[in-house]
């Protein structure tokens, strides 16, 4: 285990592996079926949505079960602008700013409320967003969707790309821009901010930041992320229709985003390949059973690693580590999540602080 | 006139199924302190089984304590085992793990019974009494009335009982109740028993009307979390009012206010409750909680 | 270096993921070789066919949805068990179905298509749902891959078959049905009309037909509501209608619960309007009974088959085949009947129908083989009712009958 | 008579030693300090006879091993903690926080006594009866988690910065109301506190932690009268 974290921290081999995972990533699209290039791309296409909820249910801890009217709301957009004849970098646009103009109203009024209060808010968003859509038929289409013909292979590519794989490399290239613009988020100040939001309100505001501000921007900037993974839905399944804001697909990217590692934008590339893959999976085993499968694949994962895909490796060195030391450590200890730096005087994972957290959620 | 008076009738009716099983969302939340989706599922499933005991010739009144039984056995136990390790960390992966239970559990009892709804008896008889030109369905006086009672057995519980206290403490700080000596961990388990009880009564309640099927709740399911929520979460009468109150508030939007109509008269009771948390964060019946830093 | 190290990490993974998928199907692609008119499509060889379905076969849906691939299996497999299916090229086939559910998200509907396809499959038979199909649709037709006898009655699968060639229908459209209810009770002078519709297509394409019928007679809407399918029930609807009072109700209502929630509501009100079910939510055991039926003056539907699970059929030929049929192939997929499994199980025998005239083992001559049926009876349809695929605008069934409750089955409108 | 034993006790959060063998006791009717600054390891020593991490050595209470035993079980052998941020429960009335203090105990007499011997030492307490313990003030709080040992009626109360956070004078109150308890109730302490004077004007002995290590031990004058000790804690 020792010489594969050596190894792995080694600057030029994760160069190589870099150089080698870009050229697959790359060259994977040439040769797969277009099947393969239609998981590939709708990977991407969660990933850019998760990555949106991480920010906001991750990084900053405010619960949103909505995330999938904003996935909507983007795809609707984009279908309304390709069958309106608009330019695209127009419609991307708007795919961006509207959801996130969308999302910054309803945080203003939101980000006040707390946990359980929030996430009831959120659920309520796909909930009225679906007859709402159903309604205003002439932008949507209604119930049955808007089938669009666009982001086809251009004309001086001909004989070169296929559709699928042109559109591969669009959605990919806009949901890498995406990942490096969240990165680069999380790794600046405001995320330091949401993360102090998140741990502690209180101490945020002690030392001049403010909490609501900080939700409010995050909620807005995970509606913008949504509405980016709308605009490649689109792309990518050249269709949309009130079942894409369904609250089930909400649901799920949270499970995935967890699954993948909450607060990890590594982790979020591990969230939207169990998203797209887990569904194949079951039908694998038994298409009749898909749910029964689902569910136990979720829970299996959870119990191996708890901490979310992300922390494999740390799992993996801590299993080895708790088998060596048994015997004199109480079997609780193995469950509870520890802070090693925080010595004596930070209350431990059990301690008080935790429950305080927990009780937030509720919005008590 | 009394189109209006039935209109809030049939509202309260419908509020009384979002109410049932609000209040177990109410249990579960006081004592355990989660947010359980798996109450959904538990709840599917045991009904399933009232449902099973009953078309194998079971009595009905036998059959629904029998799945009160299973309900109190399948709720204890998957708190054992699979719910407790996640207890004590991230409430995210916490959620996430009752999310999972609420996917297998509807994924058990589709294996079982296949999706499509099954029919399930009533306790209460098709009946409708005529009072002065309203129609009341014995069935919606029945459910009002086990609601009422479940009420009253809930405060009982939480306010007049050793029990109640020791799982309202634990829900509180787990940590803390457990220095006082209180066995969390038994504790726990027996809250989401009764919680998996209440689920199952809120089920059995609802099935003659919604019938037996796994996805029976999905929706039930959002609208008892408004109510509970609304309520103020920790008020088993503020969950059950709150939820007549969206049950009146949604029909008559639906029949008056033609701009709602009825395709969007499930937006109403949600944009109402948005606005009222903004007001009242706490809740039309919670406790202001006056947090000190 | 920062950078690059992240990236490569990210990396790392997208390419873990990527193998996982290619590992999960085993697929590279394909030569992009136009394939001449003799030679045969993808899955198909001399002893065997390859078709593929994707419905949902959990969630809300699963009922219709698991019918849908059970009737079409059971029928695919007893043929193969009695020996394989002919076609017209002179060979014997057996014929396999690959299954899949797309939980009626369409995203999911495209990737189970895409994965069907990679696996091979010659055609895209039976699927359920408006949504799921509508954005399978442009992908067939690109890609010129057979997606027909859809288990949905929207308009859209058959009406433009000139620019959507690949794609086709197998029910009587919704339209058609409103619109055989509206013929009835214009032929009745002045009547009062409740419409109770789903807010969609399903219920919209109803309601579109029932008024096409009405215009310029005597029938009269007087009162009409709308719910989700997501509704736990339509009590307040029904309330509403039964306000005013009318002499009939058009209830189209796709879901079996509420439908018999309807049923007993409207009723429990003393309103006692005549009622007209559509006809996957009307039958007696599951719908009409239960919500106690015979307390209306008369209880129409529109049927198209015969109901195995019903006593008035128990003599009938046909349900005799199937049942035992379905028995030991069909029951595992779908444990509870809906008339969607008789519908696929027809559905079969048009397929049978199909290969019986292609000439050669292409998807061409599939198409123009499936486009060429006339007057065929398939099993389970009532007398009367035909299939015909000739007319481009119009789906394979397009007869029904009108039928009426007698207190345990259907029988002739009285 | 020895009541609590600790030898060589180590303890643990995940793969971080806290503690590295603490030894000391405590007698019946006696009280003993916990000192040292920030980390030394005050609190985890307080944690590991409660059970609350995990831990080696050996601890004896009452002549019974009682290393490794669950809170609730070490609470059920007449151990209270009051632990580091005073625990109470907050959205509980200040009653039902004293009702489950007194949770294991089948004396509804004695019970009803202490509830009249809390509210008489705190008599804050009595106002606030109805309210909930996340509306008290800090000092108010730190009383009712007291109060909360109390109701358990103890043999042992393990007590962890009951002065953290609080006005010097609500401070010196609620010392008050500790001092009381030990002369008229005798209940033995371990008094964990970062105010020393506070600490000796309620312990007998105590011992002096640095980073989970004693570094020195003694009676209370043995203590003050080291300039070490002078200079550390009690500022001169």
């Amino acid at each position: 285990m020792k010489s594969l974290t050596r190894l792995t921290t080694n600057r030029w081999v994760r160069l190589a592996i870099g150089v080698a995972v870009a050229a697959l990533l790359i060259v994977l699209p040439l040769i797969s079926s277009k099947f393969v290039n239609y998981q590939l791309s709708l990977m991407a296409v969660f990933a850019v949505a998760i990555l949106g909820l991480n920010i906001v249910m991750g990084y900053t801890g405010q619960v949103s079960l909505g995330q999938s009217a904003f996935l909507g709301l983007g795809a609707y957009i984009a279908a309304y602008g390709v069958t309106e004849g608009w330019p695209i970098p127009l419609i991307f646009l708007l795919c961006a700013v509207v959801p996130a103009i969308v999302g910054l109203i309803i945080a203003l009024a939101a980000a006040r409320l707390r946990g359980l209060a929030l996430a009831m808010v959120t659920i309520a968003l796909p909930i009225i967003g679906i007859p709402l859509a159903k309604r205003f038929r002439e932008f949507t289409g209604g119930s049955q969707g808007t089938t669009v013909r666009w982001l086809s292979a251009p004309e001086w590519n001909e004989g070169f790309l296929e559709n699928d794989q042109w559109r591969y490399y669009v959605v990919v290239i806009i949901a890498a821009l995406m990942f490096l613009l969240a990165r680069n988020l999380v790794r600046g100040r405001m995320g330091r901010a949401f993360r102090i939001v998140k741990e502690n309100e209180a101490v945020a505001i002690s030392i001049g930041i403010s909490p609501y501000r900080y939700k409010v921007l995050a909620f807005t900037i995970a509606s913008l992320f949504g509405g980016v993974a709308g605009f490649l839905y689109l792309g990518v399944v050249q269709y949309t229709s009130p079942e894409t804001m369904s609250f089930h697909t909400s649901i799920n990217m949270v499970a995935a985003m967890v699954i993948g590692g909450s607060a990890s934008i590594l982790g979020t590339i591990f969230a939207a390949i169990y998203f797209v893959l887990v569904p194949n999976l079951a039908n694998e085993i038994n298409p009749s059973l898909t749910a029964l499968f689902s569910g136990a694949i979720l829970l299996a994962v959870l119990f191996l690693v708890p901490g979310g895909v992300v922390s494999l490796p740390r799992r993996i060195a801590q299993v080895l580590r708790s088998l060596r030391r048994r015997g004199n450590a109480p079997a609780r200890d193995a469950e509870t999540p520890q802070n090693p730096s925080d010595g004596a005087l930070a209350p431990t994972a059990t301690g008080p602080k935790s429950t305080e957290k927990n009780r937030k959620r509720q919005g008590q | 006139m009394e189109y209006f008076i039935q209109l809030v009738i049939e509202g309260l009716a419908t509020g009384s199924i979002y109410g049932a099983l609000a209040l177990a969302i109410v249990l579960v939340n006081r004592a355990t302190g989660l947010i359980n989706f798996a109450q959904g599922g538990m709840a599917v499933l045991s009904t399933f089984v009232a449902y099973a005991l009953f078309d194998a010739g079971a009595p009905l009144a036998l059959a629904i304590l029998g799945a009160i039984v299973f309900a109190f056995a399948l709720g204890a136990v998957l708190e054992r085992v699979i719910v407790r390790p996640f207890e004590r960390g991230d409430p995210d992966t916490a959620v996430v793990v009752t999310i999972g239970l609420f996917v297998l559990l509807g994924g058990v009892a589709a294996f079982f019974f296949g999706y499509e709804p099954r029919q399930f008896p009533s306790f209460f008889g098709l009946e409708t009494l005529n009072i002065a030109g309203v129609f009341v369905s014995l069935r919606s006086i029945g459910t009002i009335v086990v609601l009422a009672l479940v009420v009253v057995l809930l405060q009982v519980l939480f306010r007049g009982t050793k029990l109640g206290l020791a799982m309202r403490a634990v829900a509180d700080n787990p940590v803390s109740a457990s220095l006082s000596g209180l066995p969390v961990s038994w504790l726990l388990m027996i809250g989401w028993g009764l919680a998996s009880v209440l689920g199952v009564i809120a089920g059995v309640l609802v099935a003659p009307q919604l019938f037996v099927s796994p996805g029976m709740l999905d929706f039930v399911l959002v609208y008892a979390l408004a109510a509970a929520i609304l309520g103020g979460l920790d008020s088993p009468q503020g969950a059950v009012i709150a939820a007549w109150f969206i049950g009146v508030i949604e029909n008559l939007a639906g029949a008056y206010i033609d701009i709602v109509g009825n395709d969007l008269k499930i937006a109403v009771p949600f944009v109402v409750m948005i606005i009222i948390l903004i007001v009242r964060p706490q809740g039309l019946f919670g406790r202001k909680v006056v947090v000190r830093v | 270096m920062m950078n690059l190290r992240n990236a490569s990490r990210i990396g790392g993974v997208v390419a873990t993921g990527a193998i996982a998928a290619l590992l999960i199907t085993g697929c590279t692609r394909e030569g992009d070789g136009d394939a001449g008119p003799a030679e045969a499509s993808p899955g198909i060889t001399d002893t065997t066919l390859s078709l593929g379905i994707s419905s949902p076969l959990s969630g809300p849906t699963a009922g219709p949805g698991s019918c849908t691939v059970a009737g079409l299996y059971t029928y695919l497999e007893a043929g193969n068990a009695a020996g394989g299916f002919e076609f017209g090229d002179g060979n014997t086939r057996t014929v396999e179905l690959t299954y899949l559910d797309d939980v009626y998200d369409p995203a999911k509907a495209v990737s189970n298509f895409r994965q069907l396809v990679d696996d091979g499959i010659f055609a895209y038979v039976g699927a359920l749902g408006t949504p799921t199909n509508a954005a399978i649709l442009p992908i067939a037709n690109e890609d010129e891959i057979p997606q027909v006898l859809l288990v949905t009655g929207a308009t859209m699968f058959s009406s433009d078959q000139e620019t959507n060639p690949w794609t086709f229908g197998l029910l009587p459209t919704y339209y058609s049905e409103g619109f055989a209810f509206g013929e009835l009770l214009a032929e009745r002078g002045e009547v009062t009309v409740a419409v109770l519709s789903q807010n969609d297509d399903y219920g919209d394409d109803y309601v579109a037909g029932f008024e096409a019928a009405i215009e310029g007679t005597d029938v009269e809407v007087v009162a009409s509501a709308t719910y989700e399918p997501t509704d736990p029930t339509l009590d307040g609807q029904v309330t509403e209608l039964a306000a005013s009072g009318a002499d009939a109700l058009l209830s189209a209502v796709s879901v079996t619960p509420l439908q018999v929630g309807v049923l007993t509501k409207a009723q429990s009100l003393g309103w006692l309007p005549e009622i007209f079910l559509p006809s996957n939510t009307s039958t007696p055991a599951t719908v009409v009974i239960p919500g106690n039926g015979a307390a209306y003056p008369a209880v129409y539907t529109t049927s198209l088959s015969k109901v195995p699970v019903s006593p008035t059929f128990a003599e009938d030929e046909d349900v005799i085949a199937f049942n035992e049929a379905f028995a030991e192939y069909g029951a595992e997929i779908a444990p509870t009947y809906t008339p969607h499994c008789a519908w696929s199980y027809a559905e079969g025998a048009i397929l049978e129908q199909a290969f019986l005239g292609m000439t050669e083992p292409t998807r061409d001559s599939f198409m123009e083989a499936l486009h060429s049926i006339e007057d065929f009876q398939a099993p389970l349809l009532l007398d009367g009712i035909t299939v015909n695929t000739t007319d481009p605008t119009l789906p394979a069934i397009q007869g029904l009958n009108l039928v009426q409750f007698n207190g345990t089955g259907y029988g002739p409108v009285q | 008579m020895t009541l609590l034993e600790l030898e060589d006790v180590t303890a643990s959060y995940g793969h971080a030693q806290v503690l590295h063998g603490i030894s000391f006791r405590v007698g019946e009717n006696a009280a003993a300090g916990i000192l040292g600054a920030n980390g030394a390891g005050k609190t985890t020593t307080l944690r590991a006879i409660s059970g609350m991490v995990a831990t080696g050595g050996k601890i004896t209470y009452d002549g019974r091993d009682i290393t490794g035993y669950r809170p609730d079980k070490v609470a059920a052998l007449g151990i209270a903690h009051v632990p580091e941020g005073r625990g109470t429960l907050g959205d509980l009335s200040v009653r039902d926080n004293l009702r489950v203090g007194a949770y294991l105990r089948k004396d509804r007499k004695g019970v009803a006594a202490d509830l009249d011997l809390c509210l008489d030492l705190f008599p804050n307490l009595r106002e606030r009866i109805g309210s909930n313990a996340s509306a008290l003030s800090g000092g108010e709080q730190q009383m009712l988690a007291i109060a909360r040992a109390i109701m358990a009626k103890p043999r042992l109360i393990l007590l962890d910065e009951a002065s953290l956070g609080l006005a010097p004078s609500t401070a010196q109150r609620v010392y008050q109301a500790i001092r009381r308890l030990r002369s008229e109730q005798g209940v033995a302490m371990v008094v964990v506190e970062q105010n020393a004077m506070l600490a000796f004007s309620v312990v007998d002995h105590a011992i002096v932690l640095e980073t989970g290590k004693t570094s020195l031990s003694g009676s209370r004058d043995e203590l003050m009268g080291l300039d070490e000790v002078r200079r550390a804690y009690l500022g001169g």
